[in-house]
């Protein structure tokens, strides 16, 4: 028995309207959502080219629930987005060139070499960088949303974690201390149908991982996650109630992991028909249809930005190979940072 | 100067900080009304009100997450265990996420954690621990472990200017027991600085936190013999001053490692190998080691008095290095 | 809103039998509460004495909720009661003198002095020592439980916490996996109202701890935790619920933690008025009264169970007293198991 | 006798004692029908079927408290971490619960946890850490690091019958690489029994898992040099092998201690504290410590290879001693 509320899909241009997008808006998803596409499949091409060391994770499939929600923030909330959260990164900011020298361990990425994937954000664009033990964020998260709340600011922080890391502790001391606090923070949880090869079935036994809402106080909602504009009104709302005081909202957004968990793996254990059903709703497709449909985008229009997007890749690829590796030199740097570092406007 | 004990000092640097600066926070289990386990933070609600003086549910990685989340934002959180014993439910917040943070991706986590820890008083294997030396493996980490009501107060204020996750080990039984006179304004006691408790020619003890008072009376007790013992309190075991402690071993010539916790591994071998290693040639003797032995921390008094290092176990590691 | 099953308070005698309990029973539980009482205030005097070192717990005001559970175990089933549940150890059989020196760190107690309070058990009795990390040993118990399940046995594990411990990671991973794999437990949550200083409504958000069993797909019961009949009851359909496959429940029996946290703990902070509500409410003084209603207890049967229980604790003290200290020799054994340990009947 | 790469003699091992004893199954993350993310009990779910094949959620603790519980009730769990690094997500079940109730109550925790662990291949700062040390100094629990295939096999046998909480380091970047003959048939190595794996009179390397390697590669071109290196593998750090390292330390008169995991308070400054104290008067030269820097592990290759001891780094070390 679901417990949680299931949000409607989007329809009309008008309701998009109310929800405070306008074109311009609805056209900068869209070309955010193909950068995130676009950066992850040319991942794909640097791994096979042996660019890219170590292991490769994308989130194919995820774009539209990435986006949505990070199109929901204030340029003041923060968040912790994670390896299947490209889009938050790019609709937040960063440049994608950083990203490709970030996959390939060069000096220029985020991290300068020292991890690797999506392990890296922008603190001055309000994300703080992921690691790997999920969802070991979500209570840094809390904490972020307990400093607005001390301070009285109106911000946000949003923190994301997979259905799978669900059932981690982190999870439930997050949502215990944020629903009894009533702190300014949103869940987003990126259900993907499968933690590696695990079913959802071994990871949780509600019908929906927002049916958990409840249990701490809030609650929950369960999204098409390749609905971008569903996802987009759902994650205002609740990104505006805890800014204005409400509390924790819990945001379920339901996808197919379109890819194995990481480029090693073929997902043989992900029924063939399922790909197939869900290769049908894809995010990209759906949202373009509904521009088209909707928003009356034209040929022009769209070829306009996929061209841009194209050429912003290529760009981004051509300056991410420029960066050399980092200097084995600066190892050792860094393990502690020095005060005039707190002095910076790291600290937001 | 005031007379304080070891708590009140370190309540003394606490509120200081937060009268000062007020991106200072304290966040913990019964903190709040009831002022901690050990009254550390007694009357602090009611002086900075409930968000910051914050009773936290019994949630330690909630707690660390929480203050690591609010120290990106700006914030300075001060976070209590309730024991210290209890850090271990917080282990993979510090050394996954606040430890690297820096080091990753350039992001400063200025947080402290108090640790109230050691035995002494039959806590039992779950109230009494010294787990310092596993933190002070983790790259990232600082572990502070005073041993007097002043440095107390000035590293505590230390701790909270630092920009790293700072462990704060403050030893239970020290806290009612060691009153002694402590500068009443702000001060800061640097971090990674040794402090020579007692200066002697012949050997070295190298201690810290409650094993400096067993230090102090097992030299006395030397001192009878002829025998004349420096002791250096490191202070802080995370960076530790490895340049005193090598200085008084090559005054001295032989060293004598003295610590509560367990043997193996603990953070008494990292001193030990260090001397052995770059002060070999001046060494007239083994560098030995006095330390609980690998068990857990019993109860019963009789058990813990086996298991904690004596004055007398200090004295016969020092008449043996003394002789050899 | 309460999302848990209220339970019904216990009535007649008839509705008892029907639940498996006879006249013997019945006085049974009387007897096992007024020793679990009597153990704990004795234990109050040995403190003030100077005999127990460190600091003294116990669970005034918790006996209805600890027998009642444990009376409702079969003696193949398991359980990891805690600080408050001396009540679980005296209905399983443990003998009082090995308690009190226990408390004194004496030679004979169940840890030979080496660790204190309840922190003990017999395993012979199915019963596994608590830590104090709250609450570490409810993994433990689904990990009983997951041995029964994988052996198919007809046997059930019985898992505690407090309130306050329902905060921590440990209940969530170990409800998450219990209910994912339907395994043989039953969730007990000993609710004081009170984790130490900390009120309930900073620990969870939801009117009832047990409103959370639905998060986990199980079934929540809320009992008032000073009517041991009641919760006789619903631990008897709960123990058996899971012992022929239907899964996990939780059982919150509410009370009040009618002491100070520990003895050193004058409770300043509890309402005065709480107190007294409660006091009205006295678990063992309510069976009481229920049984001379109820199931005719004559004076002479009050007396004889209630001298008999003086005895009992007199000797026991007696014998705990002759028990000397450990010695200091044994300090270093038993840090490691040998082979020959496992061939014992330790592991059922 | 087969060939069997290092993966290969775990699940064989593993396999052997799965067929022998029907207490033994395995939980963890998709170690069932994916075969776990190395590919160790790949189909084993379908020959010892669900219930010994355990697909966990992603819940550490309850993984590691689910085999204590089980193992108390009679069974023989094996659990996996899918990656060492993860296990920091149990540290507080393996430390609190699982290494002291022996010693507290006398129940016995026979259990064993496979960690896949180590670097060399761009896992990153949590893909490829040595925590061994780390539980190493945590009395109760024993930790495994072999270094070979039928090292591999016979002390997971060994750790399956141990009675105790064993944690089983299998290094990744062995899985693979390395492939040799190993008894088909069932044996056990002894748990706490150091190897010789080269014999030599000039200098001892004490170091276990992929660095065995490395000073192999070392000893030869200090061969070269007319240095004769003998190398102690030590197998299983907790319990060490004291007695066959003070033997080498005293044939040899110097020694390096070579580990992958960091310097400060990693296990080699227990041993070389040990062998400083014990092997005073017999040493020719201060014991050094060659090992990963005070860092998290990089995940760039050229960051990589300099943080991971390398054969340079070893011989360079040698040399130094040679010449002291
Ligand atoms: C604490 C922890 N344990 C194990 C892993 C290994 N691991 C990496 S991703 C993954 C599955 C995660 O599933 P989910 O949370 O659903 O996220 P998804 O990858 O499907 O987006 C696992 C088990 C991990 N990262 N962290
Ligand atoms: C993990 C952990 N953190 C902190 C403590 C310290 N502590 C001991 S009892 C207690 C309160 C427990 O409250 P609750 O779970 O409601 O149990 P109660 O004592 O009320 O029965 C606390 C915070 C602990 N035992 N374990
Ligand atoms: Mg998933
Ligand atoms: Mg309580």
């Amino acid at each position: 028995m679901a417990i949680a509320r299931e949000a409607e899909p989007v329809g009309s241009l008008s309701e998009v309207r109310e929800a405070g997008l306008d074109r311009v808006d609805l056209f900068d998803i869209y070309r955010n959502m193909l950068i995130t596409r676009g950066v992850e499949e040319r991942g794909h091409i640097l791994y096979r080219q042996g660019k890219i060391p170590g292991s490769f994770y994308t989130g194919r499939g995820n774009e539209a629930a990435a986006v949505g929600v990070a199109t929901a923030m204030e340029s003041q909330d923060v968040g912790t987005p994670l390896h299947r959260d490209m889009g938050v990164h790019i609709t937040r900011g960063v440049e994608p060139w950083k990203i490709f020298a970030q996959y390939m361990g060069r000096a220029d990425g985020p991290t300068h070499g020292r991890d690797g994937n999506v392990h890296m954000a922008d603190i001055h664009l309000g994300l703080i960088a992921m690691v790997s033990h999920l969802p070991a964020m979500l209570p840094v998260a809390v904490g972020c949303a307990l400093a607005f709340r001390i301070r009285e600011e109106r911000r946000v922080a949003v923190g994301w974690f997979g259905e799978g890391a669900s059932a981690r502790g982190d999870t439930h001391e997050s949502m215990t201390f944020a629903g009894t606090r009533k702190l300014p923070v949103v869940f987003i949880c990126d259900n993907n149908q499968w933690a590696y090869s695990t079913p959802t079935h071994l990871e949780y036994a509600t019908e929906h991982v927002a049916d958990r809402a409840q249990a701490y106080g809030f609650e929950g909602v369960v999204i098409d996650g390749t609905d971008v504009l569903a996802v987009y009104r759902e994650a205002k709302r609740a990104v505006e109630k805890a800014r204005s005081g409400g509390g924790p909202t819990l945001l379920e957004c339901l996808t197919l992991r379109m890819e194995g968990h990481a480029v090693h793996d073929d997902a043989f254990y992900v029924p063939k028909v399922m790909f197939e059903r869900w290769a049908e709703n894809d995010p990209i497709e759906r949202y373009r249809t509904w521009l088209r449909e909707n928003a009356e985008m034209t040929d022009e229009e769209e070829d306009e930005i996929s061209t841009g997007v194209k050429k912003l890749l290529h760009d981004a690829l051509t300056r991410a190979e420029e960066s050399p590796m980092p200097e084995t030199s600066t190892l050792l740097e860094g393990v502690y940072a020095t005060p005039e570092e707190l002095d910076t406007p790291h600290h937001m | 100067m005031a007379e304080m004990t070891y708590l009140q000092a370190i309540s003394d640097g606490l509120r200081t900080e937060m009268r000062r600066d007020d991106r200072v926070f304290v966040i913990g289990e019964d903190v709040g009304v009831y002022g901690g386990a050990f009254k550390v933070t007694l009357g602090f609600q009611e002086e900075f009100g409930p968000w910051r003086v914050i009773d936290a549910p019994l949630a330690e990685t909630a707690i660390m997450g929480g203050a690591t989340g609010a120290a990106i934002m700006g914030m300075r959180p001060v976070a209590e265990m309730q024991f210290a014993d209890f850090v271990s439910c917080a282990w993979d917040h510090l050394v996954t996420v606040a430890a690297k943070q820096h080091w990753r991706v350039g992001i400063p986590v200025p947080i402290v954690l108090r640790l109230p820890s050691g035995g002494g008083f039959s806590g039992g294997p779950f109230h009494s621990q010294n787990p310092e030396s596993s933190f002070a493996h983790i790259p990232g980490l600082k572990c502070v472990c005073p041993a007097t009501p002043e440095d107390a107060k000035g590293l505590l204020i230390s701790a909270i200017e630092d920009p790293n996750p700072v462990l704060f080990f403050e030893h239970k039984h020290l806290y009612r027991r060691i009153k002694t006179e402590v500068p009443e304004e702000r001060y800061t006691t640097p971090i990674g600085k040794a402090r020579t408790h007692r200066e002697g020619r012949d050997i070295s003890v190298i201690t810290w936190g409650a094993m400096v008072y067993t230090a102090e009376e097992a030299a006395q007790q030397l001192e009878n013999d002829g025998v004349s013992v420096e002791i250096i309190d490191l202070r802080t075991i995370m960076p530790w001053d490895k340049a005193a402690v090598l200085e008084s071993a090559r005054k001295t010539s032989k060293v004598l490692v003295l610590h509560e916790d367990t043997h193996t591994g603990g953070f008494g071998a990292e001193i030990a190998a260090t001397i052995a290693e770059e002060a070999f040639e001046d060494l007239d003797g083994p560098v030995r080691r006095v330390t609980a032995p690998d068990t857990p921390v019993p109860f019963s008094p009789p058990l813990e008095k086996a298991y904690i290092p004596q004055v007398e176990d200090v004295v016969k590691g020092l008449r043996e290095l003394a002789e050899y």
